[in-house]
């Protein structure tokens, strides 16, 4: 069973960079040009990994410290992480708790580095981040309490397995109700665009990308990649939800998953191109929104049983 | 024995109202002594058959004392302060004897319900059904004229005809106490009085008015 | 017992020690105080830690002949594995705190009475170590208030400002009126003859505890003549008030921004503890638990810790941080309990093992990461002379310890992964997503408050502890103070590396902490320590199920670090001017200033936080300057207290027209009253 | 024995008034007080036998004795050193400006001051009404002298607002003695008469007669209540202890208001006696609430720190009425022990005070800051004083504090004890916040010793209050001065019975020795019988 976990954490690992491939490719689609090549973030990687490093006079051991305790959070996450019904690898009662708290240490080291830097730009970055991920913790939360309260599982790996079928059969609308939620905070924390515009080159503007401006080399590659792996973990819980699985075998199980995930990119890539970005005083009420609807959702829950 | 009782007592009463309706403090002064007297005459009178050294003692030494050395006392200190008229009061003097009188009434009703120990009128007890009320009453008319007046000095000699009234509440009594709390309560009442004056006459030399107005000047400011 | 009084001794003598050395030299007091208190904590904590481990079987109630001018009161003491539990930070942290504190009182040597100071910092310690051993009420109340007394000659030790003389004053009003509380508490938990002995009240308690459980609690053995919920209001209000919950909390961030930062860290680390270790054992003792107990817990816990984190973030002055984050962290002590108590009342025993367990784990990891950032703090101010966040900047460079030990204590009041304040956030949250997930709706609802009461508070705390650490360690220095700032000695730093290295011990290895926490989570729960240290054991397995994922991180951390540098070595790194899209003079003040940061957030609760922003615009065609200034003053003092307080002030003071000066009142006075007692009494 | 007790302070008050020579006054002053203490504790230890039914020392009488004696042994040695800093010359008062006044003859005021304790000694061992009477009212005269030791226009309104009410409260108290007599006279049926002595009325009370027993108490409650202070008759205490000299003020409420207590608790004795112990019980409770209440309006915002401490007597006397109210031996030992606690506690307090307002020449509050950088041993027994007043632990009145609300909770009086608590609390809370402002801070205040214009020939600079002001009286507001103002030296007559009185105030929070808890559980069980 084991060896079911450690593949899905491979397949994790390797296909997260291709993700925001899909998305750029969609966004292309729609805007009719060719758009970058899937692997655009593989080569970037790649190409980073081999650079030297630039680092400001002003910073200290935090802002190098920031990429790496961020992709060892995210990896980390990984490892808590369900993926096609089978079970994580590490997989215990509360796990969900260590993987939202895992996602604060991510952030926290991330801001703190943007900080130390100590320029305008990076310090507005750190606040609205911090300021918006306030507010997408609890529906996180509260729609994985729900989904608790459904499953009857505390565990991540419980929640996602077998019972995900039934859960649909009796309580469709609180299941959609937490998709939707699930979904504003994927395109909350991984700053796509009715949140954040990724590829924008206005740091007045940005969130997540300003955070990052200072950082080069295999700082930046380090950070990329963990954005990417943070997209693959919230991609795999929402992908857990809604492709309900049968009683198939694992192999075909991880594929449909796969393929999930694809789909999952190909959507936020139409609702990118479809949307503009919300003026930065709105994206506070739609986290609150989300939140409401988690919460409907747990109140259903909770009234159901 | 009786008779001479009441004729002390109705004196007293009008003593009372006299001092409650005039304005003239050396007046006042005198009708006050007078009272004092009649009202230390009163364990005599009251036991004229069965007098003993104590009951001259004591009336004595009560008239010596309210008769004469206290009303010296007070003029004394009118003189310094040279003060004729108590400046108008508080509550005028017609309307204070109509208060005397309505609490003479209230006083003859109260002790009319209220059982006396002593059965009324018992030959040589020497108290009569008048005791009771006019004590209260005095007691009553002490207390206005301190409340109603503004002069120091008529303070004292309200705070005088309170003592008097307690002290013919007693002998009314009958009270077989021994001789020496009859005295020490005398010798009280007129320490009382005595350091009384003295105040009034450092009033009178201090703000060079002995009108209370000027001593309120110890209050809790209403902020 | 008797190596805990020998502790006891000892810290008094210390500082009777301090009061002396005094005339010789402010530096002598200090060094005698923290001797004494070393030597006296070591002592305790030593027995302490022995009596929660089950070493030494816990040593009967002592009980010295003593005679207290009332016969209710007796010297009764005795040490169980609560007490031991919390005796552990009383023991500790004002050790630590004194040493740290020894370099910053020198400077006062000469001029101030820094003997004094000393002698009611051992008498603070001295007096917590009594509240937390002490079995009898009358005994408890007095040491509660002498330790309340004592913390205000620390608070007001700089007391020509008047922001310190107005702290004191109103923690001791605090206080006061917490003790009166606490009276009505003591005295109606146990009326009758009966002495105020713990023992015999738990005693008669619990018989008639067991006696009326199917009746109303009418009271049948007389022991229980008030309801059980009254009881539990009063310890609540009495001991919330001292703990810092909500409406209680004004005092708080006063007091410990007022007093010097070391004596903050006792204050913080161990004096908030006794009001958690008296809600603890009023628990213990009122015996029998009511449905509607654990929901008001939670409710007022999470409140006050969802308040505390916004206040934090309101704040500019760096301490007023640290201060609000106690509030926060008191408010998720009381959830825990509240958590344990819903457990107690719907029966399950491993909910409430793991509530209680949980709420006391994190006063533990409370009482070791602030009493870190508040030694921080103190020695920001030793070195840059003040605490305002928009004067910092660039401290990490300048004074690298107190720049770890601030990441270190920031990290772990977060209660991020790798330290120990999200091993007690999770144990809390296990629960409560147990309870959740598995029991009946009146069980479950109160936790999803729970739940995501935890969520906000974690993101609030974060966004406050990362603009704390960024605004006044990292990016340039905002002032010329902060530009001179220097580490000081290793007296300073040393107790601030010890405290970061039991903050990462607790974190890491919280199955060490498990034995010592089933046996003080029984006592509250009133079950035998042994069977609760197997339920608690199997309750808390995710715990040791986690350690993989917590040291993978760790490993990983390393790891990548270890890849990047081999990546670098073969490569030229370069130092730069951070990217400033080519401005040509970028100066210190564009950096984001603390109100800026946390502006957004704080906006979004306005309606809680209210503050005040005062601003001068530019005026002109060549504006020479434009400021804004925001303040945050605690609404619930400016908006509940301050009214209160002045408008009953204004009431009595027409009252005094009542004194009016003229003696004919007066005489009426007596007039009146003499014919009412008649008429009352003679009608 | 008792007659000795009586007349040895009233013969050395009689040689004070002759002695000529100042120094050797004073000397006489401490020797009577420490040979009264003597004599005291010497008739604790040998019970003397009563003289005549009249007077004998019972358990009430001897601790409250105690304690009268022991307070006028501390105020002794304080007024020894405030004599001898005091200036008979005549100098300008710093409260109204140009008004001149100079101080009574100081003879006058010692020979005052002894026959006062000889009065106090007297109501202590009165057993017969009458004679308690009597001596209640010489009290009155023999402090009315010393009230107006300063002689200016304030401390004189005060000495006559105090002699007016006081009297007027005694005649009422008369009146009742009077009342009480006449039942006497008719329950001596067969010839046998029972006098008004305590011992006689207790022992035949079935027989007196039920309604004038009532109204006796109505009277003397009433009349003793003026003198004690309880509200809405305490109107008298606020004025005469801030004007009043503060060793004055120290006596009065020290000693006198408990003098008055024992009148109203030997009433109440014979009244549960003759089966109207009910009775006595609300009026006291009622009495007391009215009293915590009404110190509790006046204590908030007031600005004269001797007016607040003033009203801290009189909230503490409603303690004691509240405690009696009760009922009950635990409340009795409650009210004992909280006699005890207020004279120690309050008498420490007007000492301090005293040296407050020698050196600050103020008495507003908000003039006074930083006492304990001027004055620190003053500044910190202010300090414990305040906590000891407040009923803070460890110090004496909470403990008895704690026993009298422990017996109204017994007794299931669920509003006593909530008014209780919460007029306490209102207390507390005004008096720590005037006492900490003005105990810290940086010290303001006039500089003694190096004002600018030094009128020619003044004495040099020393603590005694209404020392020679100088310069203009407003010195004392406008002159802050770069730096706090120096250190003033206290002398050691200033601060030792202040001090001592500190330690047993903390002593009789922590620990109880022997020979006191005896006494304290005589007085109690006397006072106990009041069921």
């Amino acid at each position: 069973m084991a060896a079911i976990s450690w593949a899905n954490l491979l397949v994790g690992l390797c296909l997260a960079p291709l993700l925001p491939g899909v998305i750029a490719r969609t966004k292309a689609l729609f805007a009719g040009r060719r758009g970058q090549p899937l692997a655009q973030l593989y080569l970037d990687l790649w190409k980073l990994l081999r650079k030297g490093a630039v680092y400001s006079s002003v910073t200290t051991w935090v802002f190098r410290a920031g990429p790496v305790v961020g992709l060892a959070a995210a990896v980390a996450a990984l490892l808590l992480l369900p993926l096609g019904g089978a079970p994580a690898v590490v997989a215990f009662d509360g796990d969900l708790i260590l993987l939202v708290a895992l996602l604060g240490a991510l952030r926290f080291f991330l801001v703190t580095a943007a900080l130390d830097t100590g320029s305008a730009f990076e310090g507005m970055g750190a606040s609205r981040e911090m300021g918006f991920s306030a507010l997408a913790e609890p529906v996180l939360l509260v729609a994985l309490a729900a989904m608790a309260r459904g499953t009857g599982e505390t565990s991540l790996s419980g929640m996602f397995g077998a019972t995900i079928p039934g859960e649909w059969a009796t309580q469709p609308h609180a299941m959609l109700l937490i998709v939707s939620a699930l979904f504003v905070v994927l395109l909350a924390e991984n700053s796509r665009i009715p949140v954040d515009d990724p590829n924008t080159h206005l740091e007045l503007t940005m969130i997540h990308e300003v955070m990052v401006l200072d950082h080069g080399g295999p700082d930046l590659a380090f950070i990329l990649y963990a954005a990417a792996l943070k997209f693959w973990l919230l991609g795999a819980l929402l992908v857990g939800i809604v492709v309900p699985l049968r009683e198939i075998p694992p192999a075909l199980a991880a594929a449909t998953a796969v393929a999930g995930m694809a789909l999952l990119a190909f959507a936020v890539g139409v609702v990118e191109s479809c949307m503009a970005r919300l003026r930065m005083s709105r994206v506070p009420q739609l986290l609150v929104g989300a939140g409401g609807l988690a919460t409907v959702a747990l109140m259903l829950e909770l009234v159901r049983s | 024995m009786a008779a001479w009782v009441d004729a002390i007592l109705v004196f007293a009463v009008l003593t009372n109202l006299a001092v409650l309706g005039s304005s003239r403090l050396g007046l006042c002064i005198r009708m006050v002594a007078a009272q004092g007297i009649m009202i230390g005459l009163l364990p005599v009178v009251g036991h004229w058959h069965a007098v003993d050294a104590r009951a001259v003692g004591l009336a004595t030494a009560s008239v010596l004392l309210k008769g004469f050395l206290v009303p010296w006392l007070l003029h004394w200190a009118l003189v310094e302060a040279n003060v004729r008229r108590e400046v108008e009061p508080y509550i005028g003097y017609p309307m204070s004897v109509l208060i005397g009188v309505a609490s003479l009434c209230l006083c003859l009703w109260l002790s009319a319900r209220m059982p006396l120990p002593v059965a009324a009128g018992e030959a040589g007890t020497g108290a009569s059904a008048l005791a009771a009320p006019v004590a209260f009453f005095s007691i009553l008319c002490g207390l206005l004229m301190i409340v109603s007046r503004r002069k120091a000095l008529t303070q004292v000699l309200g705070y005088l005809v309170m003592e008097n009234g307690i002290f013919t509440f007693g002998v009314a009594l009958a009270l077989e106490e021994p001789f020496l709390v009859e005295f020490g309560v005398l010798l009280d009442v007129v320490g009382a009085v005595f350091v009384m004056g003295v105040a009034v006459f450092h009033i009178s030399r201090e703000i060079h008015s002995i009108d209370t107005d000027q001593l309120s000047m110890l209050r809790e400011e209403r902020r | 017992m008797h190596q805990i009084l020998a502790g006891v001794a000892l810290v008094v003598v210390g500082g009777v020690f301090a009061l002396v050395a005094d005339r010789w030299s402010g530096r002598a007091a200090g060094v005698s105080a923290a001797l004494g208190l070393v030597l006296g904590g070591a002592f305790g904590a030593a027995e302490a830690i022995q009596v929660l481990l089950g070493v030494t079987p816990t040593p009967a109630a002592i009980r010295p002949e003593w005679a207290f001018p009332l016969e209710a009161a007796s010297a009764a003491m005795g040490v169980d594995a609560l007490s031991a539990f919390f005796l552990l930070p009383v023991f500790i942290v004002p050790a630590l705190a004194a040493i740290s504190g020894v370099v910053v009182m020198e400077e006062f040597a000469g001029h101030k009475a820094v003997g004094v100071f000393w002698f009611f910092f051992c008498l603070l310690a001295a007096s917590l170590a009594v509240v937390m051993v002490a079995r009898n009420g009358v005994l408890f109340l007095v040491a509660w208030e002498v330790m309340s007394v004592a913390a205000w000659f620390l608070i007001t030790f700089h007391h020509e400002s008047d922001r310190a003389r107005d702290a004191g004053v109103i923690h001791l009003i605090a206080a006061h009126i917490g003790v009166a509380f606490l009276l009505g508490f003591f005295l109606l938990l146990a009326p009758g003859a009966g002495g105020l002995d713990f023992d015999t009240i738990a005693a008669a308690r619990r018989a008639t505890a067991t006696a009326t459980a199917t009746a109303s609690d009418q009271p049948t053995g007389g022991a229980m003549v008030v309801a059980p919920g009254v009881l539990f209001i009063l310890a609540l209000v009495g001991f919330g008030t001292k703990a810092g919950l909500a409406p209680g909390h004004v005092w708080l961030p006063e007091a410990h921004s007022a007093a010097p930062a070391f004596a903050s860290a006792v204050l913080s680390g161990a004096m908030i503890k006794a009001g958690v270790y008296g809600l603890a054992r009023a628990l213990a003792l009122i015996g029998c638990w009511e449905f509607w107990w654990g929901p008001t817990l939670v409710v007022v816990g999470i409140a006050t810790a969802a308040y505390g984190a916004l206040l934090a973030l309101a704040q500019r002055d760096l301490k007023r941080v640290v201060a609000y984050s106690t509030v926060e962290n008191a408010g998720i002590m009381v959830a825990g309990f509240g958590v344990g108590a819903l457990g107690m009342s719907s029966g399950s025993a491993p909910l409430a093992l793991l509530g209680f367990g949980g709420g006391m784990l994190h006063a533990l990891n409370h009482a070791a990461f602030k009493p870190l950032l508040f030694l921080v703090t103190g020695s920001v101010h030793h070195a840059a002379g003040t605490y305002g966040m928009d004067r910092l900047g660039g401290l990490m460079k300048r004074m690298p310890w107190t720049g770890l030990g601030a990441v270190i204590g920031a990290v772990a009041a977060c209660g991020l992964p790798p330290l120990n304040g999200f091993v007690s956030e999770f144990l809390i949250g296990l629960a409560a997503f147990r309870a959740e997930a598995a029991q009946p709706v009146e069980v479950a609802a109160p936790l999803v408050v729970v739940v995501g009461g935890l969520a906000l508070v974690a993101g609030l705390v974060g966004a406050a502890f990362t603009r704390s650490v960024g605004v006044a360690f990292l990016g340039h220095p905002r002032a010329p103070e902060a530009e001179r700032a220097r580490e000081a000695g290793w007296p300073v730093t040393a107790p601030l590396v010890l405290l970061a290295g039991c903050c990462l011990f607790l974190g890491m290895a919280p199955v060490a902490v498990l034995p010592l926490l089933s046996r003080a989570a029984a006592v509250v729960a009133g079950m035998d320590g042994q069977i609760a240290g197997d339920v608690l054991r199997v309750a808390a397995g995710p715990l040791f199920e986690m350690q993989p994922a917590v040291l993978g991180f760790v490993g990983l951390v390393i790891l990548f670090g270890w890849w990047r540098a081999r990546l670098l070595a073969r490569r030229e790194v370069r130092t730069a001017v951070t990217w400033d899209c080519g401005y040509a003079a970028p100066a210190a003040t564009m950096q984001y200033t603390s109100t800026s940061f946390t502006q957004q957030i704080v906006d979004l609760f306005g309606v809680v936080v209210r503050w005040r922003r005062r601003m001068t615009r530019p005026a002109g065609l060549f504006p020479t300057s434009a400021a804004v200034e925001t303040l945050a003053p605690d609404p619930v003092t400016n908006e509940l207290f301050a009214p209160a307080f002045r408008g009953a002030a204004r009431l009595f003071r027409r009252l005094h027209g009542l004194h009016s000066g003229h003696v004919q009142v007066y005489v009426l006075y007596i007039a009146f009253t003499m014919l009412l007692v008649v008429a009352w009494k003679m009608g | 024995m008792l007659l000795t007790l009586i007349l040895l302070p009233a013969v050395a008050g009689a040689a004070a008034f002759i002695i000529p020579r100042d120094r050797a006054r004073r000397a006489l002053l401490i020797a009577a007080a420490l040979a009264h203490l003597g004599l005291t504790v010497a008739a604790g230890i040998w019970p003397p036998a009563p003289v005549s039914g009249w007077l004998a020392l019972d358990g009430l009488g001897y601790l409250f004795l105690c304690i009268t004696s022991g307070l006028f042994l501390c105020a002794a040695v304080y007024a020894a050193g405030y004599l001898s800093r005091e200036e008979p010359h005549p100098r300008q008062d710093f409260f109204e400006g140009g008004q001149w006044f100079h101080n009574a003859p100081e003879a006058v005021f010692t020979g005052n001051l002894l026959l006062f304790l000889s009065c106090m000694t007297l109501v202590m061992l009165a057993h017969h009404f009458g004679l308690l009477w009597v001596a209640v009212e010489t009290t009155t005269l023999a402090t009315a002298p010393l009230i107006y030791f300063h002689r200016h226009h304030r401390s004189l309104e005060a000495t006559w607002k105090y002699l007016v009410v006081c009297s007027v409260g005694i005649a009422l108290a008369l009146l009742g003695t009077y009342i009480l007599a006449a039942a006497a006279a008719r329950a001596s049926a067969d010839g046998v008469r029972v006098p008004v002595t305590l011992e006689a009325l207790v022992e035949n009370a079935k027989r007196l007669d039920p309604a004038w027993t009532r109204a006796a108490f109505l009277f003397l409650l009433v009349g003793y209540g003026t003198k004690m202070g309880l509200a809405p008759i305490h109107t008298w205490l606020p004025d005469a202890h801030s004007e009043a000299p503060s060793v004055v003020s120290a006596l009065l409420s020290g000693a006198l208001l408990n003098g008055a207590f024992v009148g109203i608790l030997r009433a109440a004795q014979v009244c549960s006696a003759a089966g109207q112990g009910e009775m006595c019980h609300d009026l006291l409770l009622a009495f007391g609430l009215v009293s915590l209440g009404m110190a509790a309006v006046f204590v908030v915002g007031q600005t004269d720190f001797k007016r607040l401490l003033a009203y801290s007597s009189v909230e503490h006397m409603g303690i004691l009425a509240l405690g009696v109210g009760i009922g009950g031996t635990a409340a009795a030992q409650g009210v004992v022990l909280h006699g005890l606690n207020h004279s120690v506690a309050k008498g420490l307090l007007f000492m301090v005070a005293g040296n407050i307002l020698g050196v600050y020449r103020t008495k507003n509050v908000g003039e006074v800051r930083g006492v304990l950088s001027r004055l620190p041993i003053s500044g910190a027994l202010w300090v414990l004083g305040i906590l000891a007043i407040t009923g803070t632990p460890p110090f004496g009145a909470f403990m008895s504090e704690l026993a009298i609300l422990k017996a109204a909770l017994d007794a299931g009086r669920w509003g006593v004890a909530l008014g209780y608590l919460a007029a306490l609390a209102v207390i507390f809370v005004a008096m720590i916040s005037t006492a900490a402002k003005m105990a810290q801070g940086s010290a303001t205040g006039a500089d003694p010793a190096g004002a600018a214009a030094e009128p020619a020939g003044a004495p040099p600079a020393n603590l005694g209050p209404h020392a020679a002001a100088r310069g203009s009286p407003a010195t004392s507001r406008g002159q802050h001065g770069p730096g706090a103002a120096a250190r003033v030296r206290e002398p050691l007559s200033a601060y030792l019975p202040a001090a001592a009185l500190a330690a047993l105030a903390l002593l009789l929070g922590l620990w109880l020795p022997a020979p006191v808890k005896s006494a304290l559980d005589g007085a109690a069980v006397a006072l106990g019988g009041i069921k």
